[in-house]
């Protein structure tokens, strides 16, 4: 047969928890217990009072820039409740916060970042959490060689980055997931389509009809799910958990879900962007879901709300009391973590907070007057 | 003549050749609907179209390397890199294809591309948004790298860029974008590539800089003595350099101090060191000295006016050299 | 439904001429006239030819380093055969010299090219090819901006650009891809899969079971072809320069086909990949295949292949002339072409062919005693 | 002791080190079967097994993006680029990410890494095989950067490199490989990172260079008049610098001429010269001198040995500097 098919595949869409928060039993069924679901939406409105502090702390001039994580946070969580803390490893980009807080990161170290203070990035040990990620793109290609890591000491554990549906043009993307493949490493790549980047609409950013289409360059795994069902999110982040303990190597896991807020507290997304698109998705918020499931069930009431929100209230004034209540970092912390061993020159810099030579050695500044004769 | 921004005088040199060119093309990341970041294009697609004023993938690479392929056909591309801490990607495309293709083609393909770059720091802007790396893209030939600071030179300047023959990278000091204006004319002006601009005459000690350094000099002057003669030099091109307007200056002076923000090993500050040994040895009363950022990297937001030259780091420097 | 499908592919892989010069009626009735193929066949002849002339060549020293094509020789002239020369462009990688060659290329250039002679890229205006590219994959993007600026023009240009399966690794050709895509400019993605890069198989270098199907990462259209059959090739080549034309964006073809000799005279493959696989490939060896073709069709004898074989014989020697017999570059090319007018610093570098300031201003060496007292 | 050559140093070098530490792995394009493009690897993956002696995707930015993820989780990866000219699609990870992590994260994550590259011209190579880019790495703060030129430098501080807890670039002169050899000890040693070697004592006049041209001083050297006593330094490491050796040398002879095969402008020549204007000013007899590669691209094989400084080049400018 002078033409025959040599490749052929699919995607799935993957949803278990339809808008009106409606469970699909065949699917959903065992996934995740009521006091897991609730522990989860309660997490997930205390991390969107925290949100909603930052944005407000920028407003008043207490934090630089902060990006809004508002809308996408089932995919944080639901991704992240599906890992192991203290095991598994999380790479992030900067929209997942709740991820990471589900891994023990402490919130005031992202509060920290963005107030312009490297400490927010010194992650305590044991937390298994690398830092924000400010260039696009780069930190799948550390999530893939901290994978090959694992696997070449035969440790169990996984790693799981994230990025957005821009960071896909980005040429390490590309060789992030051609590593993976090749050498068949533990690793997730959890990308947030949140329909924009900046102000790139998606069908802008790429002609292709999905992002999860783009794993079959590699040969991976690729699954589409619903980003703001918590359950179905959780659900595929599991199984390519598994899969990759297995040693049956990557998943790509496109999470469709939608930035509500604007790319950053210096963007203003109104000027691209439609209030109408924003309503609509609006409407598809996963804590209004998750919210609505929970009251289906009779767990779920005005009173419980009440005392979550009390309690992110309380939980918001402490990381704020944290996150500013640190003293201004030390001058010398520029130079001290450069190198293990501080170069001299870094020294001479460091002590004297000079280059310029004469500023580094006044000394030399009376050198002339006995020495001009020697020349 | 109405007074301008930097950024409106960058805008109104786009506006300017845009219409007297149309095989100027626009392109980078958030440049045309949200007129980028920085609404240095505000308004442009609005008038000439998203043809010529073009949102592109989130792809520094693929912005670089297609508009090399833009200009290799005959377009005059101008890409833009959203942020100077984001060259890194693009950075093989620029200085291994768009510098060498005159020179590998023996003038068979030319490059006649313009790449502006948003540099520096003091905007307290996060990781990769402060940076200053126009060192790099000296030492690599092929390319010609501008850095003018004032919106007179700004306009003037990318107008010349743009019509020049080969790969130019022009850098514009963030920190100057809304902080200061001046007349610019409104119409069709250039400003020559690589002159520099004595900002101020004097005969005691040269000082030499260029971007958003240039007001933090002026400021450390304004408080030196009145009785210290100082010679203030933008060189607004630091490739190809004005060895005349320096040479000149500091075989006058016999001092000089050289004011950068980017670190100071390897750097132009070092190359301008070498230089001035080099031509004006004989004349030197004093080591040739350089403030500049530290060896270090660019710290985050609540250390970075430590991190950067300021006016009592360079009047020190100024008061040593001449008192040396 | 919770799961569906929301996207699906595959890819073909099209064959018209099988191994025993046999063409399947039906895709290959009017592709091209028996003259043409004659045509291709005997440039094929004689591109070997000058193929083993610049090996032998560099084995005696009078060239640096050469990259074989051997055994590629279908996928450079069927696709090169499909476009049209002086209206479209090709961008090469360094392994399909036929396509240039059919498109207006002195072979001389190549040959100086690997000379290490610059000169070699200089092609003559009206010949529409960019040089050989050394930096692996970084041309496709200059590819993709040339069809962008022939789209923005509205010129009828198509721009093809050749890479190797290894190319298809590097982030630049996935930025590239995406750039195309998404502004469907009209390029044609040939890869030659060769089976290798360097000492590194195909299957070492990618998880995916074919190159075609990494187009579906960008939407692209995706084909596979054998790529030892000039009719195939030639075949969809033709298709994708008529979607290219009528603004249906690029297309990515992979033409399997395998490189008979080592990966460059500095390699010995030998090291690295079994006598029999080179075996089993050289019996697929386009050359032999078309000949089968013509020998059945009545076309060709011993007699023929003998006139072709003089004529290749000539056309070498003359190359190896031409290319040999110009001057040695001079010294001043080195500086001359690097801008368009020349920095007054690289002017004074050209003028003394020094670096030194003494060395380029000696009479900076007697300024001492004069001016020694001003200081 | 054994006469090795330089890859016959470096590769036993890496056998050394991956027989000690089960965390070191070689990884990059044509390093595992093939022993490498210039057989620096030979017989490694043989010994130590595909898992550990790595064939990549043709991908340096995975290539050196993977190596900061394994260094981060606690492996030592060596990382080849197969050129340095190929660096290109590295930069971006290695100067951004590889240099930045310990900063960044104020010390808890490290990328104990060392890049490998075959560096420099003179192999009558095809273009991007012989440049020299070294500077470039100096200038980015966060790396170490080793150029050491015979065997037994290059084997001890490869050693040296790989146990280091930052990020080093191992720059191989490629000119160098095959054309050298010295005994050198099967064993374990180091050679000291940031220390220069005085490879000839003298007084009147200071030699500086690093790499292959190191080769091309001796040769200008044995040219020059028996009375003129010459010292060169070959630095070996040029980032962090060895300011004690150059500076006492200089303070010594009061005269210096710097030899690198990269392009001068905004080069480590650069820097040197910068430096020695500030620390030993009033000690030097004439202008510091750079011998350099042309401000033009690295040409291809035809014209190289016209681009590189040689020995009468070198000498040339020694002579001068002495008569000046
Ligand atoms: C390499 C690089 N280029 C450009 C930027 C500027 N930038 C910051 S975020 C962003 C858009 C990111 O979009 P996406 O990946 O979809 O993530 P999202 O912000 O939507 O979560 C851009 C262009 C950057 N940070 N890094
Ligand atoms: C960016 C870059 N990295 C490495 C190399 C060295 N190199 C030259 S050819 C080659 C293999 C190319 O393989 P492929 O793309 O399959 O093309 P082929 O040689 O098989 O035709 C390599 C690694 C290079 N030229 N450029
Ligand atoms: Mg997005
Ligand atoms: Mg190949």
């Amino acid at each position: 047969m002078p033409i025959r098919k040599v490749y052929e595949n699919s995607i799935e869409f993957v949803q278990v928890m339809d808008e009106q928060g409606v469970i699909d039993e065949r699917l959903g069924k065992d996934l995740l217990s009521d006091e897991q679901i609730t522990f989860l939406y309660e997490k997930m409105v205390e991390y969107r009072r925290l949100d909603e502090i930052a944005f407000t702390l920028q407003r008043s001039g207490r934090m630089y820039t902060y990006p809004q994580n508002k809308g996408q946070e089932a995919a944080a969580l639901g991704s992240g409740f599906a890992l192991r803390k203290g095991v598994d490893w999380l790479v992030p980009c900067y929209r997942e916060n709740g991820a990471l807080f589900l891994h023990g990161l402490p919130p005031e170290l992202i509060f920290l970042h963005w107030m312009g203070d490297e400490r927010g990035n010194a992650i305590p040990a044991g937390v298994n959490v690398t830092p924000i990620a400010i260039p696009i793109g780069t930190q799948m290609l550390h999530a893939t060689g901290m994978a090959w890591a694992f696997k070449q000491r035969k440790e169990d554990r996984v790693v799981c980055t994230y990025f957005g549906d821009g960071a896909t043009s980005e040429g390490d993307f590309h060789e992030a997931m051609n590593f993976a493949t090749t050498f068949k490493v533990p690793c997730i790549f959890f990308c947030q389509n949140n329909q924009w980047a900046i102000s790139v609409p998606r069908e802008q950013q790429m002609a292709s009809e999905t992002v999860a289409q783009k794993g079959f360059a590699y040969g991976a795994r690729s699954i589409q799910v619903d980003g703001n069902d918590l359950l179905a999110v959780y659900k595929v982040t599991l199984e390519a958990r598994e899969r990759a303990r297995a040693g049956e190597g990557p998943t790509i896991i496109e999470a469709v879900t939608y930035r509500l807020g604007d790319h950053t507290t210096a963007d203003d997304a109104r000027r691209y962007r439609d209030s109408e698109e924003v309503a609509a998705w609006a409407q598809k918020d996963p804590m209004i879901r998750l919210r609505k499931y929970l009251e289906g069930k009779g767990l779920w009431n005005d009173a419980k709300q009440q005392v979550v929100e009390d309690r992110a209230k309380a939980f918001c004034s402490e990381i704020v009391k944290k996150s500013e209540g640190i003293a201004k970092p030390d001058v010398n912390d520029m130079f001290d973590y450069l190198y293990a061993e501080m170069p001299e020159e870094l020294r001479r810099q460091k002590e004297t907070l000079r280059t310029h030579s004469l500023g580094q050695d006044p000394s030399q500044a009376g050198l002339r007057s006995s020495a001009a004769s020697a020349r | 003549m109405p007074q301008m921004t930097l950024v409106q005088a960058i805008n109104n040199a786009l506006d300017t050749e845009m219409a007297r060119d149309e095989r100027v093309v626009c392109l980078g990341e958030d440049v045309g609907l949200n007129g980028g970041v920085f609404r240095v294009t505000e308004g442009l697609q609005k008038k000439y179209g998203p043809d010529r004023v073009i949102d592109t993938p989130l792809s520094e690479s693929g912005i670089m390397g297609s508009s090399i392929g833009l200009a290799m056909a005959g377009q005059r591309p101008i890409p833009e890199i959203q942020f100077e801490g984001f060259m890194g990607p693009a950075y093989d495309q620029l200085v291994n294809h768009a510098a060498r293709f005159r020179n590998r083609t023996r003038g068979a393909i030319t490059v006649p591309l313009t790449v502006r770059v948003p540099w520096g720091g003091g905007i307290h802007a996060p990781e990769f948004h402060s940076d200053s790396p126009e060192a790099i893209y000296v030492h690599n030939p092929g390319l010609k790298v501008l850095c003018p600071c004032t919106p007179y030179d700004a306009k003037g300047m990318l107008l010349s860029a743009i019509r020049d023959p080969d790969p130019v990278i022009f850098f514009e000091p963030k920190r100057v974008y809304r902080s200061f204006r001046e007349e610019v004319p409104e119409g069709d002006y250039t400003v020559p590539i690589g002159k520099a601009k004595v900002v101020a005459e004097g005969t005691d000690v040269t000082v030499i800089s260029w971007g958003a350094m240039v007001f933090q000099c002026l400021e450390a002057l304004d408080g030196l003595p009145e009785d210290l003669s100082v010679e203030l030099i933008d060189l607004r091109t630091i490739h190809p350099l004005d060895f005349d307007t320096i040479c000149e200056s500091v075989t006058k002076t016999g001092r000089a101090v050289i004011v950068q923000e980017a670190p100071k090993t390897c750097s132009m500050a070092s190359e301008l060191s070498a230089i001035l040994m080099e031509k004006c040895f004989l004349h030197l009363q004093a080591p040739v000295q350089r403030v500049c950022g530290f060896d270090t990297v660019m710290p985050y937001a609540k250390l970075e006016l430590q991190y950067l030259p300021d006016a009592p780091r360079i009047a020190e420097a100024i008061k040593q050299v001449v008192a040396y």
